[in-house]
Order: C-alpha cells, then structure tokens, then sequence
C-alpha cells in the first residue's frame, strides 16, 4: 500500500510543483467554455439550454489534453523500466497515476464548474446535477485516458493519437453525464443516466489500469 | 527463421508460420476471387432487374442491398480482428498480428461505405442525408474506432511490438462497443422519439430476399479475398523491412 | 433499365458510390501487393518468394 | 561497516540466448553464469548489443530463444534485479531526498537509509536540492545511490561509469566491492575498466 501511496504522493507532487498543468487544464477549460457564448451568441435562453453540454464537452477536452503527461515523461527518463521492476505491480502503478490524472485533471474541473455556469446563464438547480454528474463521469475519462496514454506511450508521436484514440469510447460517458443532468427525458430518465454513468466509471475504473498496465509491458518489451 | 522440421507439424502450428501461410493460403485467391466477381454480378442484377419494388420504400430498396452487407461487414470485420487480437494476445500466434493489420483499412473502407449508402437511403426516406439515428450515429462511431486503430499501427515504428499494444486496444474497443451501442439507441429514443422505420425486419418478402442474400455473401467474400491478400503483402512487407534493416547494418541476409 | 422510380438518383449513386469504392479497394489491395513484392525481388530475397 | 543484508548464494545464468528488438538479431547463442559474490564485465564494439544483452538479462526485454534463470532464489524475495540505464530516472522537480524515498517506497526500503545511501554516493549535502541542480555526475551517482536503498542481489549496469569522475570511479568500485562482499552479484556493460577483483570479462562480437 506504501508504494501506492508514494507513487500518487509523487504524481500530485509533480503536478503542483511548478512545471505542473493543474493552471493550465483549468484555464483551458474555461477559456473553452467561455467561449462559446462569442460563437453561438449571447442569448441566455440558448446558453442555458446547451449550457450543461458545453461544460461537459470543456471537461472532456481539457481531460484528453492532460493525458500526454500521464506516462510519457516516465518512458523518457527512463522510470516506467524501473517500475516494471519494482516491488509494486504496475498496475498498481497504473492506478494511482488514474487517480492522481482524476485528482489533477477533473476534480479542479469540477470545482470551476460554478464559473462556468455562471458564464452560460445555469441556474441553480442544473449546476447541482451538473457537478454530481461530472463527479460520476470524469473518472470514466481518467480510466480510459489511462488506457489510451499506456498505448501510445511506446510510439514517437502518440501524444496526437492518444485523444482520438479514445474519444470514440468516451461517447458513452458524454450521452449519459449530459443525460444526467437535462431534464429532457423527464426526471427517471435523467436518474437512469445517473446510474449508467455510475456504473460506467466503475468498470472503467475498475479495468483500465490491467489493460493500461499491459500496454505498456509490451509496448517497452 | 529457420524452420525446425518437426516429423508431425500440425495443421494450426503450419499455419502459424508466415512463409507456410503465404504457400497455403495462395491457391485460394484466384478462385474466391472468381466467386465474388460472379456474386457480384448477380447481386446487381436480381437487385436491379428481377426484383420488385417494396410496397413501403419503393424502388429505394434496392440501396438496401448494398448498405445492408457493407455495414454488416463493419461489424464482422471487426469481430475478425477482435479475435485476431485475441490470438496475438493468447496464443502469440505470428499471422494473428498479421490478419488484424491487414483487417483495419478494409473494415474502415466498409463502414465508410455503409455510412455512404445508409445518408443516400436516408435522403428519400428521412428527407436528409444524416439523420442522428440510434445505428447510424454508431456506425459514425465504429468509423471513428477504426480509424484510430489504422492511426495507432501507423504510429509504431516496430511492427512486432505493435501488435501486441493494438491487439489489447482492439479488445478495449471490443467491449466498449456494446455498450456504445446501448447508449447510442438510449440517447437517440431520448431526442427523437419516433421510432424509425425498420427496414430489415424479417417481414421481407422472399423476392427482395434473394438479392440480400447474394450480395450479402458477395460482399463477404469480398472481405475474404482482399483479406487473404492484404495479408501476404503484410508477410511479404515484413520480410522487406527485415532485408533493409540487416542491409543497412551491412549484414550478410 | 426498369423504372426506378422518382428516386432513382438516389440508387444510381449509391451503387455507383459503393463499386466505385470497391474498385478502389481491390485496385489499392494489388497495387500494395505487386510493390512489396517488386521491392522484396529487387532486395534479392533468398528464399524465394517468401517460402522460408 | 554498516550492517549489510547477505543474499542466499545465487546464480545468474543464460543459456543459448539470442538478443534482439523485434527482427533484428543482436546476439545469438549467448551462454554465460555468474555466481554469487561474482561479477562480468560485458565488451564490445558500439552496437554489438551490450545494452540489449542487459535488458535482457533485466528482464525488461524478452529474449528472442533461450532463456535467463536466476537458480537459488527462494520466492518470496520478490524482484531481485536492480537495472540502471543510461537514462537516469530523475525528475528535474522533485529533490534528491524525495527521489530516494520514493524509490525505496516503490522497491522496499531494504537497503540503506537514504541519508546513508546519499552517503556512500558523495552527494549527501545536496539532499535537499531540487534534482534539476544536479550535474551530469552528480545524477548518475544518485541513480546508483537507488540501488543501495532497496537491497536487490543481481545489479545489472549499463555504463555506470558515464559522466562520473574519478572521484565517482573509486566510490563505484567501492560500492561493488561492497555488493558483492554481501553475496550480490553485477554485469556490467562498460568501456572502462572497473579495478574490482572477482570480476571477468565477456566480449560480444557482432552477431555471429
């Protein structure tokens, strides 16, 4: 357990420290969601009804542009070798680096979210499910950006290819996490939409880090 | 790779060897080829001159014998590769890496065109050409998965370990698809709640019947033919790059 | 040609689309197969023709 | 002398081993052992495939035919293989002090204390400096300081002489001294010459 917990220490260390993203994942997530209002116009009857899309949308792609710093650096310098010797199972390894790419990436998200919905007429109520909806949802996204890092860790240029990768697989927590909070369906629909994204975090979670984990055994071997 | 001759090779570990792979497999090019072509021929023609017009769709069936066994095809040739993966993964097998990159381009070419056909069958039946439907929206989907799968192959200089990496990215996609599936339908009942017209329930008279089916097998062949070749040039392109690779380091091959 | 209806624009391109991209496919499969195997002969393979 | 873990006596061996990455062939039918308290030194021309006998010795590189077998360890040592690369691991941003101990968190704090471990390396005083500070040498002596956290028997070396003084030469064929005194054993892939006795030599031809 030790080692899990150091590897996330480090991660969240490396993250903060300086040379960290954790400003600029943010930044960009606003700037994108605020600037949608200059290309769709500012009618706040509008805003409001495809706000809860945007500020998915925005985490979605702030997320996937963190991903790069998920297992590159490790594979330059030379560490990701060291953990496929060290006492602690890579995916362990793997895991706490999700966590640590949830931790850094989405939870700072979710916490400018309020901003955000401030900027695109949200009211009270849809700012609620929103940010109970990006709880559910964005470790969906860190399990499978963990996947799509581990497999283009072993190419030259996979930063670029890791998005696409795993943008089609993100379909289903975008339906579902938008699903959740407009009222459209009616209220079981939007709590059925809750639940699926439950689950689909869970499963993610919960096989991202085996498969990220041999990945990147065999991308190195 | 030299070949160990062991007295008893059995049929799968003879297959598994690429150069064994390419003789074997050779003789069944020209015939499937002819098969398809002839298939082909006869699809087109029930379909368009000894078929009638369904009394719901009219003549815009017809377009259904094309855009059903194409976007067939883009799930089939992705179960083929699914199971590819699977034999890279499991068993090692050398022509399992192989078939799954030969598979990818021709899966992505097949989808591509069952998108195509499915915007100009929307386009008298819908009124436009894309319609959010729950199967054509994740078709878009499949279209997108393939090629990030062709993108990743090409991302990796080192063919060998390429496989093994795409191999688990495929089965992730594998199992992911359902599961897009379900949500693609849940959302587009959610935004759209007419129901669509459904066009290959089993209702189908036999005479639109025929044709289906032979352009359903055409098409499958196809698949096969293309595949069977794709494959020997992706044995022949490895051979290549090895003999460039021991070239340039000055080598005796 | 029989009566295809006043849709019949719609039938013509698509299978006009689909062989069209079936010609590509197969044209793009031999191409790919008759270059390897003329950059392979001018490598001077020594099995011959890939039998190993 | 500070008190040193002893390793059951091992031995590493190799049998009609070929190396390579992917199809290209680097070495065939290697066949070499080294036992405890032993060490090879490994030679050769620049791209004879050094580096790529080590990971595979590491264990970090599949082995194309043969196999590598450590005999005589009992299982629940855990990994017993220490692989130190050219590249140095170290993260410009995090201290040398955090470096360590992450590392002995990772492999098991086995080894020395990292105060002890930054000792023997010489670079005790700048445990507290971001890694980024450090010169070439002085990252390449707290890349072997983490073998001495987590004690691990087998040390496999890739030109653990580069960049290191002559001050760093000494402190080196200290720590093998010392490495193998306790039972351990190396293979060291290098150009120079390490004075440590107990030490052979195996030269790698070009492919043969």
């Amino acid at each position: 357990m030790s080692g899990f917990l150091a590897v996330l220490r480090r991660e969240l260390r490396l993250a903060l420290r300086g040379g960290g993203e954790v400003l600029t994942l943010l930044l960009f997530f606003v700037i994108v969601g605020a600037i949608v209002p200059f290309a769709v116009g500012p009618d706040k009857a509008l805003l409001a009804r495809i706000a809860p899309g945007i500020v998915w949308i925005a985490a979605f792609l702030s997320m996937l542009l963190g991903l790069d710093r998920l297992f590159r650096p490790d594979g330059e310098d030379g560490t990701l070798s060291l953990y496929r010797l060290a006492d602690l199972p890579l995916v362990a390894v793997v895991a706490a680096k999700v966590i640590a790419h949830w931790l850094t990436a989405a939870l700072p998200l979710i916490v400018a979210s309020p901003f955000l919905a401030l900027l695109l007429a949200m009211d009270g109520e849809t700012l609620l499910r929103t940010i109970v909806s990006l709880l559910l949802g964005t470790p969906a996204l860190a399990a499978f950006g963990g996947i799509g890092a581990a497999v283009t860790v072993a190419t030259r240029r996979g930063g670029l290819i890791a998005p696409i990768l795993i943008a089609p697989l993100c379909v289903p927590v975008l339906i579902f996490g938008v699903g959740a909070i407009s009222p459209l369906g009616g209220p079981d629909q939007a709590s059925a939409a809750m639940l699926f994204l439950a689950a689909l975090s869970l499963m993610a979670l919960a096989l991202s880090p085996f498969a990220a984990a041999l990945a990147i055994d065999w991308g190195e071997d | 790779m030299s070949i160990e001759t062991s007295p008893k090779q059995s049929w799968w570990n003879r297959l598994a060897h690429p150069g064994q792979f390419v003789i074997w497999t050779r003789p069944f090019i020209l015939p499937l080829a002819i098969l398809t072509a002839v298939l082909l021929a006869l699809g087109v023609w029930f379909a368009f001159f000894n078929s009638p017009a369904d009394y719901q769709m009219g003549d815009t069936v017809r377009i259904m014998y094309v855009h059903v066994p194409t976007a067939w095809l883009s799930q089939f040739v992705y179960a083929t590769m699914a199971v590819s993966a699977l034999g890279t993964l499991v068993w090692r097998h050398p022509m399992a890496d192989v078939s799954m990159k030969a598979a990818a381009p021709l899966g992505a070419a097949f989808t591509a065109m069952a998108l195509f056909t499915g915007a100009l069958w929307g386009r008298p039946t819908w009124g436009t050409f894309w319609e959010w439907d729950g199967r054509m929206t994740s078709t878009l989907v499949m279209l997108f998965i393939y090629l990030g799968i062709v993108a990743l192959w090409r991302a990796f200089d080192d063919q060998l370990r390429a496989a093994r990496v795409v191999a688990i990215f495929t089965l992730v996609g594998a199992v992911n698809i359902p599961i897009i599936k379900f949500s693609v339908d849940w959302w587009s009942t959610l935004h759209q709640p007419s129901s669509v017209f459904r066009a290959d329930g089993p209702t189908m008279p036999g005479s639109i019947l025929t044709p289906l089916f032979i352009m359903f097998f055409a098409f499958t062949f196809l698949f096969a033919t293309l595949q069977l070749l794709a494959m020997h040039t992706e044995v022949k392109r490895r051979r290549v790059m090895t003999l460039e690779r021991r070239a340039a380091r000055g080598e005796a091959a | 040609m029989i009566e295809l209806g006043q849709h019949a624009q719609f039938i013509i391109w698509a299978y006009v689309g689909v062989f069209a991209g079936l010609l590509a496919l197969v044209s793009w499969t031999l191409l790919d197969a008759r270059r390897t195997q003329r950059r392979l002969e001018a490598l001077g393979d020594p099995r011959r023709d890939g039998k190993s | 002398m500070t008190h040193r873990q002893v390793f059951s006596p091992l031995r590493l061996t190799a049998r009609a081993l070929s190396v390579g990455r992917g199809e290209t062939v680097l070495g065939r039918d290697i066949a070499l052992g080294v036992a405890s308290g032993g060490g090879l030194l490994l030679r050769g021309a620049n791209g004879a495939g050094k580096s790529t006998l080590l990971l595979t010795l590491a264990g970090l590189l599949a082995p194309l035919e043969g196999d590598v077998l450590i005999e005589g360890l009992d299982e629940d040592f855990g990994p017993a293989r220490h692989y130190c690369g050219h590249r140095n691991a170290v993260r410009p941003r995090l201290t040398v002090g955090e470096t360590l101990d992450f590392w002995a968190a990772i492999n098991g704090a086995s080894g020395l204390s990292t105060a002890e471990a930054l000792e023997k390396v010489g670079i005790a005083r700048l445990g507290g400096v971001d890694a980024g500070y450090l010169s070439a040498g002085q990252q390449r002596r707290l890349a072997l300081a983490r073998l001495l956290v987590s004690a691990r028997p087998v040390w496999l070396l890739d030109e653990p002489t580069a960049a290191l003084d002559a001050e760093g030469h000494r402190l080196l064929a200290a720590l093998l001294r010392d490495h193998l005194a306790s039972g351990g054993l190396a293979v060291i892939a290098t150009h120079d010459d390490i004075v440590v006795d107990g030490f052979e030599t195996f030269t790698l031809g070009v492919a043969a």
